[in-house]
């Protein structure tokens, strides 16, 4: 019995104990009608050996592309130390540390944590994790209306990550919180000053989901001067090159969130990740998540505990600041490992390569006859191109060459006509960035010259 | 030690950073920034043997018995954790085509499927990331299920008092308001009650069974019946699973919405707070509401199904297809068990807990439920120990770091005076469970003989007992230097 | 600087105290002539992403095969949990448990591998190591001829693995020791009964490295009967199904030896791996490598210490049993927790999984026209066959359809004609045996049919 | 507990072995098994928990700084560890052809040419798989170079009096006669007896150098002129090479033959006690004889050389190649270093050793000696202490592991009385250092204060002092049940 350590000896001997004749009859208080039969849409039982090599076939057959797409999950290099530590068993298969004298470990670590995390947003504090980029500025914007007290509008730029706008959509809709889409200059790709008035909160994106540099100091002393919160969503390895949202303008973002997983986190077709929120010191009970103190314990020595638990849902129930309960604290502990390993210099020169790369890459596509960019603008590591062919058909050409090309913008940004979103980080070489604009030149070319190329199709489990 | 107490300045790490810093020009000046954060700057051999050496503080499944009441902390098994982590799995990008990952999308779509099958609902999504985002997209379903036929009168969710706080809160959060539906003494759903309850502004009940008192809700048929009948519709918190899985399949009960905690039932680590996993399951009626993405699978190809596919979705609940990672592991879980497998965790997660529960009242332990079976979890109420010795179920819980067991859950759930939530799973021993009561047992007798050095336990952990009080008032949330 | 601390401020402040000027001068001992300059034939440093990049192409284009080989290194199915626990830093970087009150975890783990490998193959004690099977089989020559004394003959059986002779022949051939060949019978592939008198040791191989079963107890009985002892060369699996030596013929083999890498270690292009050696109580201080025993501490507790330390080269130098240092100790860790693992039942389930997987493939095979068995013997899990076309040519052609097909025996037995060594361990399902068989089948029926067929040239890191 | 105690009779963890056992019928009776062995009966999670704990117990490089002279206890790069076990890397058997690690086979060329390079010599093997297998190489192919000169009266090798065990052992095991050379009061080969113990009987001289006290041997290019001269060889033994790493060639100082140790100069896991890897170098006269096989580059392609290319090599030492995997670790840890990395080892271990060196002697401690400069590592001796206090350096070693520090080791070389020889490594920053000082200063102060409390440490471990003399005379070797 894979993972039940019971002999038949055991069995007998506990049911004698219990005073039942079998198992079947510890269901007894269980409705007749209500027990199923077998599981017949189960498949049979696998030897770790079976499943192992499945497994491995499945990841094969998969392969591995050259990838240039960052759209919210960025491809760094993960120091091997990260996860041969974080899945250290101590680590790996402990529970949320509410026994905190047995779990100094994970204790001090979240505390390290929420360390360098406000140090990284120049916010006061932060909290031990949430789920992912998307759903933590869900929580922001929540935060921030109860914060706000008197609005229940939330301005939210489209330069923000479409797939993000849906999920605080998704998420905060129900509780009758306006969400303001803000327009974009489209020379510039970034969020025009508006003209609104009565509102909980701004978003600021930095770099915005076009990879554009916004203007985050004139944005946010703008809405607090109307009154507004400001939630900075932002790239915590671009912030080793970029302002911090607590120096935006002269007070600061109220609220910093973002996508944590560029720190640690494996793409892994996009979880588990996790999400980050710090904010000013004055709003730390209206945070949601877990969140570590220091103190002291009976002989005045220091220690690490989950503390303010009055404002979660397994004390404070129907009135909790947020429903959340598990978090992503795996992905955290890697993230300050990640950290650690990488220092400050380091993670400089992650951020300033990666965007290099990307800069280099930009110019060298930028010479193929029908590609150009999207905006003025600067950028942080990611960019929009624009194409004189279809971007679909294009990407497609490039999957069979072994290339993940780019993030495919027609669909959320019509108006941008075949626009491409395309990142390099540090993980690329020169020659890489040769290889992709070979191929895209390659592509556009012949697109260019013939007539409308046959449609590929791709066979099941093959780079075709 | 604080890594940060080991950084000197201007220490570089240097296998672990692009080997020359490039230059940024183009990124203008005023919007860089000034400062460096507060990083540690420590070599890879500190950073290694500070977190390897920190590791060594917790306790957890690969170290200890963890008889964490209502969080099933079972065995996970190594394989799942290495072959979720085999290098293209890892590399593959969420934005990068169906065409790049078929391999994993079949994972996918059977991990579904298998959901399907041991839920007894009609289709499954994955994409919540823990038990609270499955209950925010099972309520949410609910309020769509409900807008979409103009039953938009219905206002109110019901919970039972024994509840865990997260469906409140995410009743609240859907926009409901939340009415507590009292417990009787056997620990059942009061029912007269419920029937006073229920009515035209019901949207559902959710409902935890086994309850997270650790008894089978016996009057669950008629438990639907009412609240089907007021025009409600009956949510399943999957966190007590572990209980039925094989044996009773909460479509079977009635209920249209469920979610599953896979870091509970499907054995993924919990990691010292996550990441989970809270896929959800529906009865068809509300399959069009799913959060997306959800796999299909469309001539032996597999593909993503969205907003598109999907219009009346309650939407996306994460950046891209929620905790694929975890999910991974749990389909790895999922393939060793088996059918057989399956039908054996409720079994033995059930006999472990009958035993321990008979052996503690043989013992002279006060059981919160003496005349009802145990689910897969039971209460002790140390109310007696006490009135009698000033020990409170807190002190015997630290007491038992010092044994070398982690402590059940305390003080949930509050109906219970002094109480502890005690989970076996099914993956410990009956040696281990015999050593789990001799150390209670001991703790008892030091309650009467020693009872000062119960009460300052724990004695043998990195730190003796914690001041929370302290750490509430002067909050230090973050280390300054 | 990779992988040193130094700040520029921590080497100013150390010279000083030292009281030198620079690094430099620390190095003024040592004659100016012998400083070496650069070092030009060593390339430039690389980060830790970048090695990765390269060792994940190179271990990519090598790719992965379906294997066939056996020939003294098995695969076996490895538990995940075996190498996630081995690697942890605590028994990965650990030095020598020298320090007995701060290495009691490695210390207990060798007692209990001693326990385990003394009981698998029926012998007193065990050692904790030695580098592999090949030089422990050399090892056990001395041991053997130390133990009698007055002969320094050696009778080593053709059966045995050629690499095997050849290393005991490097190994000892200064020792005046004098290695007789014995032949094997050709019909049964098993090793007659000698002639021989004056001989310290006779080595019986089981299963022999044709897979071939010798007749243990026969060979046993007559070499004690003739004064000699018994060295038993075993495969640690096979022990799940097999007499263990401690059994053989009326009083056992005197000293066990093998390979141990059947247990937990992977291929790994041959290494490492660990050899393994037991023997009767009475030889324990003629056994060389390390050895752990029980005692007790200061308190009377149990707890593990090196012993028998005094055998050692550290304590007895010239006049030591073995000049033996380090030996493969994180491989008979990976080892301890495998057994521990799969427990009796499951080392049984591997050992007669893997024979039946192999007797399948004979039987599927030899229905080939043109392959036959050589040997009528039993055997475990590994077989010579008979090829009516060239071994090598067939192998070569296997590896183009991603199969090693087996070792080549043609240079080390041309009296066998073109035989062919193979082995499906319990890794093979029957899918890969049928995709073995269609492919030897295509190949022999090709070969056969038409002229000698141009030899297949392989392009550098390709499958072709 | 050991994990035997843990074991239940039938108990099965059926997650790791092939579903159904299979019949063996054709195995004749006589040549089965009668009974199972002993190993124990777990379940997956006991065995994970049971060695996990165990672990917790060592002291390691990853743990606690590790000083242990002579063995070079630096931090291993954990990314040599991960690339090294990339699946297809540990899927390829031994017995493939070369076609099939053309990417393997490729890092062992490469490292081959780099060990060529920081040694100074010809050719490299790296087959050998620890430093005393590549000893027995070294000393092999000296003799085999005589041998085939038809100078086969050379009977003798000579040994410094500090040397390493492995070196006498290591030449008899060769056939030789071993003479031991004693050392002069500053650390050096005494000459005069150098001079008086050559002649034609001699085969070769082995070296270690720096020494084992941790001193360079200023006469080093003397002692070659005079070992040449009387027609022997000279011998390297690379077990401290991390001193020079960089700064000088053992093939520059007229070494005709060399080992490596990798796992110390090239920071390979030492692993509880291996496997290490012990690479051989050789001047030009001596590459015929180099063990088997060694890979070479023709026309873009690697190829393994075997006795038929190397016909009057000294043979196989290992069934295969030797230790690949630990040798994949070194090519990686050799490539992130790149050359100036190597270059930098020999400095900063040097700055280290010295830098303790001088603090300790400031601090009052004795250093052997105090007139040389310290190489990678140097000895302290306690004899002071010892006959003041009755503290000895193996009590003070049992102190410090109660201060969280590895002792170093202890009465070796056995020519300097309780002895310490200190080897921190590179790898260890200043403040470590400093902590180390401060530690043994406390010790000090302990051992004039209580030195009953120093007698009896550790008192911090698992365990208590454990008694050697009831482990050698009533062997428990195995358990027994």
């Amino acid at each position: 019995m894979p993972f039940i350590p019971h002999t038949e000896d055991d069995i007998q001997a506990m049911l004698a104990r219990i005073g039942v004749p079998s198992i079947d009859q510890l269901f007894d208080e269980i409705p007749a009608a209500l027990r199923s039969g077998k599981l017949t849409g189960v498949p049979q039982g696998m030897v770790e050996m079976d499943i192992a090599r499945l497994m491995t076939e499945r990841a094969e057959s998969d392969g591995r592309f050259l990838n240039f797409a960052g759209a919210g999950a960025y491809e760094h290099h993960i120091p091997a130390a990260v996860w041969q530590i974080a899945t250290r068993g101590e680590f790996y298969s402990a529970y949320t540390p509410y026994q905190a004298e047995a779990s100094q470990g994970t204790l001090q670590l979240l505390y390290e944590f929420q360390t360098m995390m406000s140090s990284l947003t120049g916010m006061d504090v932060s909290n031990a994790s949430l789920y992912d980029g998307a759903s933590g500025l869900a929580e922001a914007v929540l935060m921030a209306v109860r914060a706000h007290k008197t609005s229940r509008r939330v301005l939210l730029p489209k330069t923000v990550h479409p797939f993000y706008r849906q999920v605080v959509n998704s998420i905060v809709k129900h509780q009758k919180i306006e969400l303001v889409e803000l327009d974009y200059d489209p020379a510039k790709g970034i969020t025009a000053l508006p003209q609104e008035k009565d509102f909980a909160a701004l978003v600021i994106p930095q770099p915005n989901f076009f990879g554009c540099l916004e203007e985050v100091d004139l944005l946010t002393d703008w809405a607090h001067a109307q009154g507004g919160l400001v939630i900075g969503l932002v790239n915590p390895v671009a912030l080793a090159l970029l302002t911090p949202p607590g120096q935006w303008g002269s007070k600061g973002a109220d609220i910093a969130v973002g996508e944590g997983q560029p720190l640690g986190s494996p793409l892994s077709s996009g979880g588990p990740y996790f999400g980050f929120m710090c904010c000013k010191q004055a709003l730390v009970r209206q945070m949601p998540g877990r969140i570590i103190g220091r103190t002291v314990d009976l002989d005045g020595k220091p220690g690490f505990t989950l503390t303010l638990q009055a404002r979660e849902q397994h004390i404070r129930r129907a009135k909790a600041t947020s429903n959340i309960c598990s978090n992503q604290g795996l992905m955290a502990t890697a993230a300050t490992i990640h950290m650690a390993l990488l220092g400050p210099d380091g993670l400089e020169r992650v951020a300033s390569a990666s965007h290099a790369n990307t800069v280099a890459l930009t110019e060298k596509l930028c010479a193929i006859p029908g590609v150009k960019k999207a905006f003025a603008q600067s950028v942080f590591h990611e960019t929009v191109l624009q194409l004189n062919v279809p971007v679909a058909d294009a990407l497609r050409a490039l999957e069979a060459q072994g290339i993940v090309g780019g993030f495919d913008l027609t669909s959320h940004y019509p108006e941008l006509g075949q626009a491409l979103l395309v990142c390099a980080t540090e993980t690329k070489t020169a020659a890489d960035i040769e290889k992709f604009t070979e191929q895209l030149k390659r592509i556009v070319e012949r697109r260019n010259a013939g007539p409308s190329c046959t449609k590929l199709v791709p066979g099941p489990n093959s780079k075709w | 030690m604080l890594i940060f107490e080991l950084s000197q300045a201007n220490r570089r790490n240097a296998a672990q950073a692009p080997s020359a810093p490039a230059v940024c020009d183009d990124i203008p000046a005023h919007l860089r920034r000034k400062q460096r954060p507060l990083l540690p700057e420590v070599s890879e051999m500190d950073a290694v043997r500070h977190y390897t050496r920190l590791s060594q503080k917790n306790f957890s499944i690969d170290t200890h018995f963890y008889p964490l009441g209502s969080c099933t902390m079972k065995y996970n098994p190594r394989a799942c954790n290495q072959l979720a982590m085999l290098p293209q799995l890892l590399a593959r990008h969420p934005m990068s085509s169906e065409n790049t990952g078929q391999g994993f999308l079949a994972c996918m779509f059977d991990l579904q499927e298998m959901l399907k099958e041991v839920t007894g609902m009609a289709a499954v999504s994955l994409t919540p990331m823990a038990g609270a985002q499955g209950e925010f997209a099972g309520v949410a379903m609910i309020r769509a299920y409900h807008d979409a036929r103009g039953d938009t009168a219905r206002s109110e969710i019901l919970v039972p008092d024994a509840a865990h706080g997260t469906n409140p809160a995410t009743a609240v959060m859907c926009g409901y308001t939340v009415r507590e539906i009292p417990t009787d003494s056997d620990g059942n759903v009061d029912l007269a009650a419920l029937k006073a309850a229920v009515g035209p502004h019901t949207a559902g009940l959710m409902l935890t069974n086994p309850s997270t008192l650790g008894v089978f809700e016996k009057s669950i048929q008629e438990i639907q019946r009412i609240v089907h009948e007021a025009g409600g519709l009956l949510y399943y918190d999957g966190a007590n699973l572990n209980a039925i899985l094989g044996r009773v399949k909460p479509g079977d009960m009635g209920f249209d919405v469920i979610h599953l905690n896979l870091h509970k039932t499907f054995s993924t680590p919990h990691g010292g707070g996550g990441p989970g996993a809270g896929p959800v399951g529906v009865s068809a009626r509300l399959e069009p509401f799913l959060p997306i993405p959800v796999v299909a699978s469309e001539g032996g190809r597999y593909r993503w199904l969205t907003e598109k596919d999907r219009p009346q979705s309650i939407g996306r609940l994460s950046a891209f297809m929620g905790n694929a990672g975890i999910l991974l592991r749990a389909y790895i879980y999922a393939r060793m068990l088996g059918a057989e497998g399956m039908h054996r965790v409720a079994e033995f997660a059930t006999l472990n807990a009958n035993y321990l529960m008979a052996e503690l009242a043989q013992a002279g332990f006060d059981v919160a439920f003496p005349k009802r079976r145990a689910s897969h979890e039971f209460i002790v109420t140390l109310k007696r120990l006490k009135d009698e010795t000033g020990i409170s179920a807190m002190d015997v819980a630290k007491r038992l770091l010092d044994k070398g067991f982690h402590a059940p859950t305390t003080y949930f759930p509050m109906l219970v005076q002094e109480c502890l939530l005690i989970e076996p799973t099914e993956t410990e021993s009956r040696q281990m469970l015999d050593a789990f009561i001799a150390a209670l047992k001991e703790i008892r007798e030091e309650a009467y003989s020693q009872p000062d050095m119960v009460k300052s336990a724990p004695h043998t952990m990195p730190v003796r007992r914690l001041d929370d009080v302290k750490a509430a008032r002067e909050l230090d949330l973050a280390w300054k230097g």
